[in-house]
């Protein structure tokens, strides 16, 4: 157990501290790199908790996919960007907002502290997991009975959202640029 | 007869319907349209006398009633009915309308169709404002009229004709908002206290009773959002500064519709709602609207005094005369009542005749700068003959309908606030100076320039627009006992309920 | 589900049966004819450019006519999916949206050169979205559905993808409603762990049964909710993407936007907000959107006063009029009618607002020129017809009568006055009376004002025409005779299941 | 029949009205003074005829039968207000409206000569037949308002013939002033109306009359009754300080004057007066008031009449001072007396004017009498006929103005309302009347022709000459109704109006032969001054000379009209102009306006945020959610 | 099963990484590290709903964070899409080179 915690708050520090680093470093490229950190350090996370199908998608999807995505991007608008360390603008706004957010963030977590969860809780303790199959498997199962409508309705989304980036990223027949 | 079940709703709806139709004319036939709508408005004219004639003098309750359901989720019915108090008001705007577009007819330089449909449809809103016995089918016409009155102020007016548009919609578009909610929250109130459902027809929300204890009650609330509509629109002082801009800036046809019959309806509306509604905040806030209408008297007058443009002069005339209206509803007596009624058919009709005549040599010599006129009564002696007996009954000369209406009013509130009284007629005095001191200027004196001495004087078109305006100032003036029979048992049923004890103790003292 | 089935594929979840086949007809049709589109879109041989906006509004088309038979009062997949009437009632209105923006697109694109299909897709995709939205009260249901409705709008805003200020439109419009997105999705995580449900029935029904609405927990998740909804309806100081968005997209799409998208937004919100009927949740949130409305429909209008391009005035109006649906959305708790009213009004605007932008698409010139006031000067001379239209919808924004926007906010502001939000409603109509300087004086520049300058020449394309006749003919038949379509709407919101909106 | 003494004349005036538009209609071809006027003069001698018809069979009836009565219409009918078209004709009004259409019918008669070369004689007489109609109406009228109708009727009449040259600016606006300064009388006269209709719920005389012996009502109501009434009589009777119209009126032509402002409008007050005497008898305060209003009006303007130079404002500052004298008849309470005066006044006053304007006629439109003289010889029937005038107004017996005037003094002296005071003044204006009626008479007739204008003068024709040889047989005999003691008019009247007071204490019958014999000195002294003075006109202008300061006041009138200027016509004026330029424009109008520069101020502001910048807008959306959630968790769980 | 690890605990955690994307949302003017803020927000969300998911036994919220990875990844690729598109025109990703619209 100890072991279980001690592993939680060395990925939680990790979270933290690139996901600072992605926020506040100036170079996106370093942001990217941060951001893995921080997606691998949730997937140890999730891992811990249990949930190791999310563990595995987690790395998987966006590890793999996304910031793959991200990277890919950076390096081709890297090629004729004139300046790409842009740090945040008005210093006043900054300070601001890290004032808000952290007045945000302590209400959050007194509340957290302060109320109890759900006075109902589910049937999937961890044993009955076990029994149905594991983590992986009744979570599958779940998708495609229970949650059927809502894995459909996701592959309407993707759809969408591949014909949208098509859309952005296909270069116009009439390539004339008008400027505004 | 054929309509005999919804004589009303021909009369509201057959000027728009005509309108309409008139918009079919091509419009490289201009003097078909006019002439067309001109029929239109005598064809209104002729509804009207149908429903006088049908009108039964002797009762004081709606008749001729119409009612279907409406929007039954809302409580709205589409209710029409008239009482004595309505039946003149739609006389005088289906009597107006025609001389309106008789007068307009060679006024108009560009767009007929639209100017002439737009005058339609404002007599169509204009009647249905006074027919209406349902608070929002009531507010819907209130409205709906402010459109055609834009269009034409602002198409068709002159120099500053946006400006003054934009002013009067936006200014009395604002005051009404606030009795529309008025109106929502009696509504509610009637379904509260009745349980019947919500309703806004009149004779429901007249059964609601609201707390009207202090100046701040809820009652007395109500009665300042209805209250603020209508006195917007009256023009109350000090609420009256959009009434100068709009009744300068729009053309003659438009002045007349304001003059004649839009103000009235601020009247109206104080006489059909907020009296009947609210009697305690009525009494409550009678005496600052004595106040104000007293004020409105005499400022409206001194402010004529000193206007150059002849036009302004006679808005400013309307602040003075529509203040006598004031004192007349809130003196809450049935000399006062029917004297600001009567008032409002003189102020209607001379005021209407005022402003065509001013239309008429503002055709002529496109100004009505005061100083760019002098002498006209040499050139044109039968236009000074109209003109003159107009400044007469507007200067309420007794024999014209002016002097009845202002007698009256005084005689009513001279029993409720005698020093007022004497401050409203000094009204009396103001009143004759600026009228002939303007119409000295204008009319007498030396010709005064080339252009004056050409011109030419009243067409027949003219004489045709002004006679029947005569008549009535005449008729009005000399046996007002005509109108008086109509509306008598309507303005007692009203006035009772202030005064139950107050009229029967006149009755008593006279021999 | 006490007991767990030890298979846990269980058949029947997976059948469905032909009520509830029929009760999925709309959506399948519509997704099926998306498809096919997209399908057909790729293959050059079949005139994609043609071809693509014909299926799409055909089976938009389809899609709303199979509304007719399909409505049932059963919720489908575990209450993931509602198909009642209410629902049913937004899918039209969404459908019907969506084949007017194609109908306005078609010549519309042909005149900035960007006819291509994904364009017709994606605003299929965003049709999609909101009709699923409109038919949900399952939070993760309920946001995918708002991410397929936004994705597409991101790409369609900026879809003049030459064109600077379509781009910038759609960044903005990206980064701020992903951000809204988050929070609105962080608002579902809370309430799940305060419930342990994202159905909001369910956790009305929680909520009620316990004291859980003291639970901070519920509380901030419902707070990061009405903040994710307040943004996407454009209440202040959420607001401020909405002008910028509306002023870069493409005129048809903010026509879109303003209406099938706002509606969509709207209608869900009656559904969220209903949850709360009954339950303490509503006196949480009173003062605040007590606040919101009132600001939103100040800062709106007062803001449209000074704007000088018709399609940012409209923007601005927009969240004027948002605040006003808010009135009803607050007063809509204490009593439902405000619902009904919400969605009359809702109706009444996407109808007039959808004619208004008809006009400015039809005047829009290459690049969404010519949609300064003063280039609407004189209009009423060469095309008197458009400037009746567009004057019409005016007034019916003013809220005159008799045009439906009179009705509407009559019902609106009557509803709330009995739920006694007096002052509020004050403070409403005072505001709507600044409101009309600004609409009056584009109608002024109609009429009031000679033409600055030659006119471009454009003709009115037919699309254009129909959907002018429509929203036209609906402005005066919902102004002068709303009865019908009143009692019906009254009817969508059941008062006697105060915890549900549209139970029949 | 009553009615048709009205209608009339009111007819002529339709009828002349008419012709005179269709003709303008046709193209302006004038109708001439002899047509138009030959129809004027008719209906108004009929209405002469059936007046006078009335007025024998009146005397035929009993004394408390004398009344005709009949009701043309119903006017205004509201609530407990009952007000018909009634005319009531009795003993008081009957003479009254035997003076106005006989004296009209004279002053019709001379106006076809008078007017003949004029542009639009029609249109004169039009408005001349009208003016007899409203002038009946006024008297016949059987309650306040319609004698109200009368009354603002005459002065608009009196507004049209004044301004009827009105292509002269001065002419024109003396019209406008006599009709505003009536006015302010007129609103006295409202005000009275409602307060006697509030407290007797009537307005018809008899009725209330008859109330007024049985109401019990507080002195003082009648006393601010019995006032409010005479601000209107001083409006329409040009007593201070309302006088100021009469004398610019002398603008309109002069047949004009003679009729309407010195025959019969402005006597209307005297009119109402002695109708309402049932009243006034119970008032002492008001009475006071009104006589010494009266004295101090007779003197005042006969101080004036003194200096002046044309002809007609001497004629008209006399009528004033005419007039003063009734009022103060009135005032001491002997209304008959005062009535008796306007007959008298009526004829003698009609006859100057008539002749002064037979002499203007001569002298081709000249008005100065500086520039007549010796006019004795160039019109010698006018000068016989004006000479009948002067003596009667100076009050040399057995000349009409002698009996009345006499008795006023007489009155003046001897009522208990009266005083040796009001006695003095009397007399004194008697004296300065018979002065400068004397000096007029001596300027213009005698002497030499001191222009060549006066050089040329020429008589006037004989529908000129006629009526005033009529009016100077009146002049001259119409005293003998009310010689003293065995007065007709005295006993005529007596059951119509309150009974004159008892006599003063210590005053005895024997005194009146006494006073009748010193008035008649007086007048004599006044005329022998006269003479004495003008013989040689360097002497006179030598005294004018030495009291300048005096005499300059006295030319300028007082600078009443300079006073009215200054303290109420320029301050209204000045007050306007603020009211409109300060107070409304930039007062009320600002502020109205100033709620839409609020909201478009607080748009400009709001539009700042609107930057552009998406972190701005982002930061807007967490200072949004930061607030919601600060408020609301600090709401529920503070 | 992590019980000795409070769920506060780690919702404060959760909380922490959201806020901290928020604000790099807020503070930053490149657009690809905005939307990596943004997804730094998802994951956040993420993470909250196991958390609740385990420690309350029940699966549905670990099937809901399912479906937010796939609408995480569409939305980062239309957003890298736009990202593009607008480089393409304005050849920025700075926020503050996209001022145009305002007022």
């Amino acid at each position: 157990m100890a072991l279980e915690v001690l592993f939680f708050y060395l990925f939680a520090s990790l979270a933290i501290a690139f996901s600072l680093i992605t926020v506040l470093r100036k170079n996106p490229a370093v942001c990217a790199f941060s951001l893995i950190m921080v997606f691998f350090s949730f997937a140890g996370i999730y891992a811990l908790l249990g949930a190791h199908l999310i563990s595995a998608l987690q790395i998987i999807v966006y590890a793999g996919a996304i910031m793959v995505l991200f990277v890919f991007v950076i390096m081709l608008l890297n090629a004729d960007a004139p300046s790409f360390d842009l740090t945040s603008s008005h210093w006043g706004l900054r300070v601001a907002t890290f004032v808000i957010c952290g007045g945000l963030f302590l209400a959050f977590v007194w509340a957290f502290k302060n109320s109890a969860l759900s006075p109902v809780t589910g049937p999937f303790t961890g044993d009955q997991v076990k029994a149905l199959g594991g983590n992986t498997r009744v979570l599958s199962s779940l998708l495609f009975t229970k949650y059927l409508y809502p894995f459909e309705l996701t592959s309407a989304l993707i759809l969408a959202g591949i014909v949208g980036t098509i859309a952005l990223a296909k270069r116009s027949p009439a390539a004339k640029k008008v400027k505004h | 007869m054929a309509f005999s079940g919804n004589l009303l709703s021909w009369l509201v709806f057959a000027p728009f319907i005509w309108g309409l139709a008139g918009l079919l004319i091509p419009a490289r036939n201009p003097s078909w349209t006019k002439y067309w709508a001109l029929g239109g408005t005598i064809v209104a004219f002729l509804l009207s006398v149908v429903v006088y004639l049908q009108f039964d003098a002797t009762s004081a309750a709606f008749q001729l009633q119409e009612s279907v359901s409406w929007i039954p989720s809302l409580g709205v019915s589409y209710k029409l009915g008239l009482d004595g108090i309505s039946l003149w008001l739609v006389m005088l705007t289906t009597f107006l309308c025609p001389l309106v577009i008789l007068g307009a007819f060679e006024a108009v330089e560009k767009k007929h169709k639209g100017f002439f449909f737009l005058l339609l449809a404002l007599e169509s809103a204009m009647l249905g404002t006074f027919l209406a016995t349902d608070a929002f089918l009531f507010y819907v016409f209130w409205e709906a009229l402010l459109i055609p009155m834009y269009f034409l102020v602002g198409i068709w007016g002159g120099k500053d004709r946006i400006f003054a548009a934009m002013k009067f919609f936006i200014y009395t578009m604002a005051g009404s908002l606030l009795m529309l909610v008025a109106i929502f929250y009696l509504a509610y109130q009637f379904n509260v206290q009745s349980g019947m459902g919500i309703s806004t027809s009149l004779f429901d929300l007249y059964t609601v009773k609201v707390p009207g204890d202090g100046y701040l009650s809820a009652q007395s609330l109500l009665f300042l959002a209805f209250a603020l509509a209508f006195m917007i629109k009256v023009p109350l002082f000090p609420l009256h500064t959009w009434l100068p801009d709009a009744h300068v800036q729009a053309p003659t046809a438009g002045s007349v519709i304001l003059a004649g019959v839009l103000l009235k309806m601020g009247g109206y509306g104080l006489i059909r709602f907020a009296l009947p509604l609210f009697p305690d905040a009525v009494r409550l806030y009678q005496w600052p609207a004595l106040v104000l209408g007293t004020i409105a008297i005499s400022y409206g007058a001194l402010i004529a005094l000193v206007q150059t443009d002849i036009k302004k002069l006679v808005a400013y005339s309307s602040v003075s005369h529509m203040g006598y209206v004031v004192l007349g509803i809130f003196s809450l007596n049935a000399a006062g009542m029917s004297g600001a009624i009567y008032q409002m058919l003189a102020h209607g009709i001379s005021t209407s005749g005022l402003f065509l005549v001013v239309g008429m040599i503002y055709e002529r010599r496109h100004t009505r700068e005061i100083s760019a006129f002098g002498g006209l009564a040499k050139v044109m002696p039968l236009f000074a003959v109209a003109f003159l007996i107009i400044v007469l009954s507007s200067a309420a000369l007794p024999g014209t309908n002016g002097f009845v209406g202002e007698f009256l009013i005084l005689l009513g509130l001279w029993q409720t606030a005698p020093v007022l009284a004497v401050f409203s007629a000094l009204g009396v005095i103001l009143g004759a100076f600026y009228l002939l001191w303007m119409f000295q200027r204008v009319m007498y004196g030396k010709v005064n320039g080339e252009e004056n001495a050409q011109l030419k004087d009243l067409s027949t078109r003219e004489i045709l627009v002004l006679v029947p305006l005569i008549v009535a100032i005449f008729w009005m003036g000399m046996a007002p006992g005509f109108w008086f029979s109509k509306m008598q048992p309507s303005v007692d049923a009203l006035v009772s309920k202030y005064q139950a004890s107050a009229v029967a103790e006149l009755r008593k003292v006279s021999p | 589900m006490e007991t767990l089935p030890l298979n846990l594929i269980d058949p029947a979840t997976l059948q469905l049966s032909s009520a509830q086949l029929q009760a999925l007809l709309p959506y399948l049709i519509f997704f099926g004819g998306i498809c096919l589109a997209l399908i057909l879109s790729v293959v050059p041989a079949a005139k994609p450019t043609v071809t693509t906006p014909v299926i799409c509004a055909l089976s938009m088309v389809a899609s709303a006519a199979s509304l007719l038979i399909s409505a049932s009062p059963e919720p489908l997949f575990g209450g993931m999916l509602l198909t009642d009437t209410f629902a049913h009632f937004g899918n039209a209105l969404f459908l019907a949206c969506g084949v007017c923006a194609i109908l306005l697109s078609y010549r519309y694109l042909e005149k900035q050169k960007l006819n291509y299909p994904e364009y017709y897709l994606l605003l299929s995709f965003s049709v999609l979205g909101m009709m699923l939205m409109a038919s949900t009260l399952n939070l993760m249901v309920l946001f995918i559905a708002l991410e397929l409705m936004s994705l597409s709008v991101y790409v369609l805003v900026a879809f003049r993808r030459n064109d600077r200020r379509s781009n910038e439109a759609g960044v903005k419009y990206f980064i701020l409603g992903s951000a809204a997105s988050a929070i609105l999705l962080y608002g579902a995580a809370l309430v799940y762990g305060a419930t342990l449900s994202v159905d909001l029935l369910e956790v009305s029904k929680r909520t009620l049964q316990s004291s859980a609405v003291n639970s901070p927990l519920l509380v901030l998740g419902m707070l990061c909710l009405l903040v994710g909804f307040l943004f996407k309806v454009a209440s202040v100081p959420f607001h401020t993407w909405m002008p910028d968005v509306y002023d870069g997209a493409p005129t048809p799409i903010t026509a879109l936007m303003t209406t099938g998208l706002k509606a969509a937004v709207f209608i869900t919100l009656i559904r969220v907000v209903s949850t709360w009927v009954g339950t303490p949740v509503a006196g949480v949130f009173h003062a605040v959107l007590w606040f919101s409305a009132a600001a939103t429909f100040f800062v709106g209008n007062v803001v449209a006063l000074k704007q000088t391009n018709v399609k940012r005035m409209l923007a601005y109006s927009s969240i004027a009029h948002t605040g006003y649906l808010l009135i009803g959305i607050l007063a809509g708790p204490t009593h439902p009618e405000a619902f009904a009213a919400v969605l009359f009004y809702v109706t009444v605007y996407a109808i007039m607002n959808l004619g208004a932008f008809a006009v400015l698409t039809v005047l829009a010139g290459y690049g969404d020129t010519g949609l300064e006031l003063a280039d609407l000067s004189g209009l009423s001379e060469r095309h008197p017809w458009l400037s009746f239209a567009l004057a019409c919808f005016l007034f019916s924004m003013t809220g005159l009568p008799p045009t439906a926007g009179f009705t509407a906010k009559y019902f609106l502001f009557y509803s709330a006055i009995q739920s006694g939000e007096i002052w509020l409603v004050v403070l409403a109509v005072l505001c709507s009376a600044i409101g009309a300087y600004y609409y009056l004086r584009v109608v002024v520049h109609l009429y009031m004002r000679d033409p600055v300058g030659q006119f471009a020449t454009f003709k009115v394309s037919r699309g254009a025409i129909v959907t002018l006749g429509l929203t036209l003919a609906l402005v005066f038949q919902l102004g002068l005779v709303p009865g019908n379509a009143l009692r019906w709407m009254g009817g969508l919101i059941s008062t006697d299941k105060p915890a549900q909106v549209g139970a029949r | 029949m009553l009615a048709s003494i009205v209608l009339l004349p009111f007819v002529g005036f339709l009828a002349n009205g008419i012709w005179y538009l269709t003709a303008q209609v046709k193209g302006g071809k004038s109708i001439s003074a002899r047509n138009s006027g030959v129809l004027a003069t008719a209906s108004i001698a009929g209405s002469f005829v059936l007046s006078l018809a009335l007025f024998i069979r009146l005397i035929g009836l009993a004394e408390e039968e004398r009344v005709f009565e009949t009701v043309l219409f119903p006017w205004i009918q509201v609530g407990a207000l009952d007000i018909s078209f009634a005319l009531r004709m009795d003993a008081l009004n009957a003479l009254f409206a035997l003076v106005i259409t006989g004296v009209g019918t004279l002053i019709h008669v001379f106006s076809i000569g008078y007017m003949d070369h004029d542009e639009s004689p029609a249109k004169f007489f039009a408005y001349l037949n009208l003016f007899c109609s409203f002038m009946l109406v006024l008297v016949l009228g059987a309650s306040l308002p319609v004698l109200f109708l009368g009354w603002e009727g005459v002065g608009l009449c009196s507004y049209l013939l004044i301004s009827f040259w009105y292509t002269d600016p001065e002419k024109a606006s003396a019209g406008k002033k006599a009709f505003v300064v009536n006015r302010v009388g007129d609103f006295g006269f409202l005000i009275g109306m409602f307060l006697i209709f509030t407290t007797f719920g009537t307005l018809d005389f008899a009725a209330l009359k008859a109330a007024f012996a049985t109401v019990a009502v507080a002195p003082g109501i009648v006393t601010a009754m019995g006032l409010l009434l005479f601000v209107g009589c001083m409006g329409k009777s040009a007593q201070l300080p309302l006088f100021v119209w009469l004398p610019d009126a002398m603008a309109g032509p002069t047949p004009v004057s003679a009729l309407i402002h010195a025959a019969t409008m402005v006597t209307s007050g005297v009119y109402l007066l002695a109708r309402m005497s049932f009243l006034y008898a119970a008032t002492p305060d008001a009475l006071s008031v009104i006589a010494g209003v009266g004295a101090a009006t007779a003197l005042f303007a006969a101080s004036i009449a003194l200096v002046q130079n044309d002809i007609k404002k001497v004629l008209a500052y006399s009528t004033v001072s005419q007039l003063g004298l009734m009022f103060l008849a009135c005032g001491v309470g002997a209304y008959a007396t005062g009535v008796f005066h306007v007959i008298t006044h009526a004829f003698f006053k009609a006859l100057l004017f008539l002749s002064a304007g037979s002499v203007i006629h001569g002298m081709h439109e000249e008005q100065d009498i500086q520039k007549m003289g010796g006019l004795r010889s160039k019109m010698p029937q006018t000068f016989f006929v004006f000479g009948a005038g002067w003596l009667a107004i100076c009050g040399i017996p057995p000349f009409s103005g002698f009996f009345s005037k006499d008795e006023i003094l007489w009155q003046a002296f001897s009522s208990s309302h009266g005083g040796t005071l009001v006695w003095a003044i009397g007399s004194l204006t008697a004296l300065l009347t018979a002065f400068y009626m004397s000096r007029l008479f001596i300027l213009t007739f005698l002497g030499k022709g001191r222009t060549d204008k006066a050089a040329h003068a020429h008589e006037s024709p004989w529908v000129m000459l006629i009526p005033l040889q009529i009016l100077a047989v009146l002049s001259i005999t119409g005293g003998f109704m009310g010689v003293p003691h065995a007065s007709w008019l005295e006993h005529w009247l007596h059951p119509v109006l309150a009974h004159a007071p008892e006599l003063r204490a210590g005053v005895h019958h024997e005194t009146e032969w006494f006073l009748m014999g010193f008035s008649v000195v007086v007048a004599a002294a006044g005329i022998a001054g006269a003479f004495f003075l003008y013989r040689d006109k360097r002497a006179a202008d030598n005294l004018a000379a030495r009291f300048r300061s005096i005499h300059t006041v006295l030319l300028q009138k007082w600078y009443v009209d300079e006073f009215y200027e200054a303290a109420i016509v320029k301050p209204v004026a000045r007050f306007s102009s603020f009211l409109w330029k300060t107070f409304d424009v930039k007062g009320i109008d600002r502020v109205v306006l100033g709620f839409g520069s609020f909201a478009g101020q607080s748009g400009t502001l709001a539009r700042t945020l609107q930057t552009g910048s998406t972190q701005l807008y982002t930061f807007l959306i967490l200072v949004g959610f930061a607030s919601i959630v600060g408020y609301t968790l600090y709401g529920i769980f503070r | 099963m992590p019980n000795a690890i409070e769920p506060w605990v780690v919702l404060s955690f959760c909380s922490a990484i959201f806020f901290i994307g928020l604000t790099g949302v807020l503070i930053r003017r490149n657009i690809l590290v905005i939307i990596m803020s943004l997804e730094l927000m998802l994951n956040a969300v993420n993470l909250t709903m196991v958390t609740f998911s385990t420690s309350l036994n029940d699966m549905g919220g670990q099937v809901n964070v399912f479906f937010i990875i796939v609408v995480a990844a569409v939305e980062s690729a239309v957003g890298l899409g736009l990202v593009i598109a607008l480089f393409r025109t304005l050849r920025t990703v700075d926020t503050d080179q996209i001022q145009v619209l305002r007022g």
